[in-house]
């Protein structure tokens, strides 16, 4: 592997990384103060849980040779191949450096539907099952030469033998399964208590610019950094094969990481105008909410798409992506279930948005560019697989869940608020009023016991 | 005339504001307190330092009202806010001896 | 271009984007709790519409050629030729990647001076068009072998054929050009009510200390980013032209961007110390919020020295900067214009001592080191013609603005607290108050009516 | 040096830089809402001052010969010798911008302990001068070729002359040195005012996640940046030698690498469960605050391990050290001093845990695979060194100020909140409060006087 | 003595204050209040979503003052604090039978 | 029944609380608010511009009574609450016409 293309996927798997913080501003601005705390550790549970089983497990099941038939375009590879790690090449790990921050995000992302009401140890068993169950397999098959995949034998292969399925960073493995996750969770889980009745409203709206700027900031790693040499299928770096650093491949690497940049940041800002001209046209108003919304929105759409589009198709796909998103969020409201931070709204749509876009506005064979529909009909079969594999799965753990642990925490406690009932914590003592500085320690809570350090 | 003042739990602020409404109230001022009472608050946890928090936020609410309406409107409040466990809060009244309404300068009943 | 190189001009360009919601947070901490949405959407709303505009016709009048006379020293570029991109290099994308993020932060730097008080569309209006007029030409000019480069028939070269000026990341295209347009804006929109007797303190200063953490941090991509391979002028990767990665390249590359590194870093803290001596003398007591300017202004004035001093004088530099800065955002008050929140007073005033400092303290011919008047006076020129620019060019676009659409919003509203106003939203819902941590939802905010979703 | 290992090192250099801002909102957090500024100028303080020291003669005392002695194995450079980074070569600038980002946080981190209470004119005076006497002098021991590298006369070759101490990225130098700086001041310092009886409770627990998540993206910087090309001893880069980008190179770097960033995350993750186990089991519920504790313990405990052990091996690290960390902060309240943020507890705790831990569980003689006890005998020797060194000279310092210039403010301004008395600051005016969201500017602030700026 | 309470708009606490003060009074207490009344409060959008904010925030303000003084403070307060709009707020008097200085202990008019 | 509310100084609190609970006080309704008075509030610095901050925090209890145990509650409070100091706060007392427990509905003396 070059050593510059190695230097940016470091850089790239560290943004990665810093995203599910961001997703944690980005939510836990989103929910009531009682809640916030609960919902920044779902995302923290999330990186410390999904970390331990994707070197355990998470990375043979993804990279590995597939674990069932003739090792080619199968549905996940063998858990046990490439266990913790043992005897991979060395030039193998910064490929699991890199993907292994998907893996945490994409659990992460689904926290947002069920906000304010999980058991915090339901939460922390739903995800290490769910990754291996839904996100190693689809990982598999889009990226890992499996079903997804443009392998021979691949789903899409069956239709047209000369197209290939695209989602270069994350469409369906991402986007469309965190997304359909949640909408299975919210309809096993249930509304928070009050839902459509009291007032919800975000209880610091700076958090939440926070994470869509931190978001944002990430998304060039998780894009960009998923840049492939064309030698190898397969991940960057994943085979550890080394790249001569030849005037070829340099030019390969500027020209289509720079691309992937550009693409990322016009359908990221088109997708925040989209969002805001909805807002004005519907409610008088474009809001901060809205902004921040559009930019994830954008990002999500453009995931899929970023390698095969222009600037200007980003432009339009991103503008498309964040109109829809605007008014798919107000429909839980008619259909009553409570989506709570908008996770299918945003992430389902957009997502679905950007992985079949590509068949409309891929440069290359899109259908506004004079291709056929071969590759639109591809883009929507995968999409499809994708909702359908992460549904079904995660409707059986849910109910598992459900009738075992359980899954909603007692109403009075969500009343009293998460945070305190899962955590013991209050996220915030501004001691004094604003306006009245000499703050001492807030005089409402007393008497400090320390036996519990003693225990 | 009166000022009633009440202290209930947060969570029946919207039913007690409704009730009041409904007999006809249009004015009152709201305040977010603490409560020390029966009612005991919590205990929290700091890397294994455990706080106890003494006290429970309550909504106080203060109503001038006629001398007619004062005890309907306790009965109101007992009655939209009681959830009959501990802490449901207290109601008292105190006498008035002029109210004004800043805007107009109308002077009792008329500033109510 | 250097697969090196350029791994390093993509996490510069990322860190760059970072900038502005680190910007956005700078701001927004600043102040009142009324206004930070509307603060940080005027941060956002640059990102957004700078991006469109970059990708359309940005980049074209910025790197393209000439739009008159011979395609040497002009003005700023055809704004046609390279159109939505179309056409250009694949090898230039990565340099269109780093370029959008400079017009991005330099609109949205302006946004601090009128605080509180802009109707959010005429903002949104104006942002476009002032790079258009400002930004793009003083780019082109600068970096794009234009009027003010080292080009010949460029200013420099019609007082001293042999002195090129210098501004290694945006002395005069971006803080000059700002903080000149900041003063055209406070002059031509007046004063916040109550300004200079109501108390408009910041409501969040950790956030503002966050900012200016993210800005510091961003800031390397801004000026170690901006190495340009002595090969070629202009920008880097710019003609997407390739170096050989020869030990030459590489020795160049490793030393002039751990120089700029290190002064980058120096400047920055030497000015944070400069700014807080100067309070401590003044006002007895060195601030947080003097720290967070003082990082801002040291940042300002290294950015276009960052090349050309030693750290020991980046060191100096920094401390002077600092010092200045701190003693001239005091100036409004006697002068009685509010720029609320000092755009003048740090990107102006830290500018000018930046590129002009650069004639005193230049290791190659600066005035201390034995150079001539040349540099200086060459600075001089350059520092002024931007001011001149930016200075008319604003003025222009305010006033039409002004006679219009109109800039301010209703008196009323903006006692009211302008994010309410602008965008229907409050920053924050601490629903219960400090130390009662059984937080209910906000009991003062009632019955969620959401017709606004099925509209 | 190569230009893909440059651009990582510069990109390396950056975060470790963010890291010290993200340690002023961890700190920050949890402290009282009247302290935050202070507690955050402490870091920012530092990094304004260490700078300085360490362009003037930090690098030299750090890198450069030995200031007594055959200039083999010593206790520190001369200070003189590359005074203000005159006459260094070029290709050393980017190790002295990854160097001295170290020292800023280390001293940074120390912080924490003496929350609240202590005069910042002390501090700033404190801050250089315990830089200069103990963490120039151990990185120069430990990576400077010194008395505690693997350099022939250095301790370590006293007892077995073949086996070299391992600190990969500072568990010695950082977290040893910081961890026992912190428990010499509070023992010298005293404790808070109403310490043990007062609630002292984090007002912000969401700015400490916040911390936690720009720390852990930071570290990447620290940890995997430390990368040494096998060639040269000493600092990446430091030498400004050339590598020639050969596969051997590049396939070393990219297996290296990627194995530290996997590894970092491996124990930062298992830390952090490890941390909410306990908790679950002693108090009941999982904390945020656990969590965010948790990341920091793992990341310390790995900093110095993570280029010797497996990703296995690194979760188990991790596990024991978070678990270790969450038990020891209980200990302050036995013990009765008040080490108000646990820097002791997390950062001297895990330190050992670390630098001690590579003797069981390093691949290549660890005991656990079949080692001598020879490098865990070693790594005590050194762990037991940089503490001896550490509590000496700090001690030393901190008696010399209390006597001189003294530590505490008075117990009233400690009542008051520091950050008025201090700084003539509040934190935050959120004028008006949740829920009530038309807010006019506090009413409860008045008269704006500007004399001051005027003075 | 009378306890003085009025409820006016935030933006009008430095007025009354200044007026106050030019009459004498030396002491007071404040407090962040929300108001409901004729005066509605506003409607904020999230994602869609409309909430409608009831209450509207005021400035409450409670003064210990002789007899003698309570008709001049409350005219001061009304005149101070008018706006003419709705929402301008209330000043009601209640009876006070003892106060307290706690500093020196101090009782009634000698209290205040 | 007496209404007795005092201003005391925040870290005061605990010692007023506790001097209370021991002579038998169950019940009381805190808030905190600001002080205007002898007492000056402080002045902050915001690059350059100065701001006085008129008033200071305080902490406000609200304590129905007995008639009877009006007196010693008030003394009480005065007590724990002195530190000497400028500031210290008020305590005043108003007669309470009516109160009532919303739990269960208890008038007067029972409802305390
Ligand atoms: N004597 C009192 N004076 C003023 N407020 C009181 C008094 N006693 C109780 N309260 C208020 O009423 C609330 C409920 O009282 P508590 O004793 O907890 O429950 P309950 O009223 O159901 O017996 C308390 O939180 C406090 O705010
Ligand atoms: N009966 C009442 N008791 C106590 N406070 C009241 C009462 N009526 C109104 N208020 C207070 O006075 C404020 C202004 O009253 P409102 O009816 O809105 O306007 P106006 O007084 O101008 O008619 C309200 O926000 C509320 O805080
Ligand atoms: N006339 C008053 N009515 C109501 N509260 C008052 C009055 N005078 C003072 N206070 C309250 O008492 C507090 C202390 O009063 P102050 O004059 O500062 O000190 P002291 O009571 O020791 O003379 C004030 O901050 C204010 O909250």
């Amino acid at each position: 592997m070059d050593t510059g293309h190695a230097a940016w996927v470091l850089t790239s798997a560290s943004l990665v990384l810093l995203m599910t913080p961001g997703l944690a501003f980005f939510y836990g601005g989103m929910t009531r103060s009682k809640s916030v705390l609960n919902m920044m550790m779902m995302s923290f549970g999330a990186m410390g849980i999904v970390t331990v089983v994707y070197i355990l497990w998470g990375w043979s099941m993804s990279y590995g040779t597939d674990a069932f038939g003739d090792g080619k375009a199968g549905l996940f590879g063998n858990p046990f191949e490439l266990f913790g790690l043992t005897g991979i090449d060395a030039g193998a790990y910064i490929g699991v450096a890199f993907q292994l921050t998907f893996a945490i995000i994409t659990a992460a992302l689904i926290s947002g539907a069920i906000a304010d009401r999980v058991k915090f140890s339901t939460w922390m068993v739903f995800v290490p099952i769910w990754v291996t169950l839904s996100y190693f397999p689809l990982a598999h098959m889009v990226w890992g030469g499996g079903f997804l995949s443009g392998a021979d034998g691949a789903l899409a292969t069956w239709f047209f033998d000369d197209v290939v399925p695209v989602d270069y960073a994350g469409g369906t493995v991402v986007h469309i399964n965190a997304g359909m996750a949640a909408l299975v969770l919210v309809l096993v889980i249930g509304a928070r208590r009050g839902f459509g009745k009291d007032v919800m409203r975000p209880h610091n709206l700076p958090f939440t610019m926070l994470g869509a700027g931190l978001l944002w900031f990430g998304w060039y790693g998780f894009n960009v950094g998923s840049f492939v040499p064309a030698a190898t299928p397969g991940v960057a770096g994943e085979s550890g094969a080394f790249y001569e650093n030849s005037v070829q491949f340099a030019t390969n690497f500027v020209g289509e990481t720079g691309l992937v940049w550009v693409n990322t940041t016009a359908a990221t800002a088109a997708a925040m105008l989209g969002w805001l001209v909805v807002e004005k046209i519907r409610d008088g108003k474009g809001t901060s909410l809205g902004a921040a919304s559009g930019v994830v929105a954008g990002l999500v759409a453009i995931t899929p798409a970023c390698g095969s589009l222009s600037p200007v198709g980003s432009l339009a796909l991103g503008a498309v992506a964040g109109a829809i998103a605007a008014l798919a969020v107000g429909l839980k409201y008619r259909l009553g279930y409570d989506d709570s931070l908008d996770v299918v709204g945003v992430h389902l749509v957009a997502g679905l948005v950007g992985t079949v876009g590509i068949g409309f506005l891929a440069t290359s064979d899109g259908l506004f560019y004079g291709g056929g529909v071969g590759q639109l009909a591809v883009q929507v079969v995968i999409a499809l697989f994708a909702m359908l594999w992460s549904g079904v799965l995660t409707l059986v753990l849910a109910l598992a869940l459900k009738y075992t642990m359980g899954w909603r925490i007692a109403d009075e406690d969500e009343v009293e608020g998460i945070d305190f009932v899962e955590h013991g914590e209050t996220a915030y003592d501004f001691a004094s009023r604003s306006g009245a500085p000499r703050g001492p320690a807030s005089p409402l809570a007393t008497s400090v016991k320390t036996e519990g350090a003693n225990a | 005339m009166k000022l009633v003042t009440a202290v209930i739990k947060p969570h029946k602020w919207e039913e007690v504001r409704e009730a009041l409404e409904t007999f006809g109230v249009t004015g009152m001022t709201v305040s977010e307190v603490s409560g020390y009472g029966r009612q005991k608050g919590h205990t929290e946890v700091y890397r294994g330092a455990e706080y106890d928090v003494a006290l429970v936020p309550k909504i106080r609410i203060e109503i001038v009202v006629d001398d007619a309406d004062a005890d309907d409107i306790v009965g109101i409040i007992v009655k939209s806010a009681q959830t009959g466990r501990i802490g449901d809060g207290k109601v008292w009244v105190v006498p008035v001896e002029a109210a004004v309404r800043v805007r107009t300068g109308d002077r009792d009943e008329a500033a109510l």
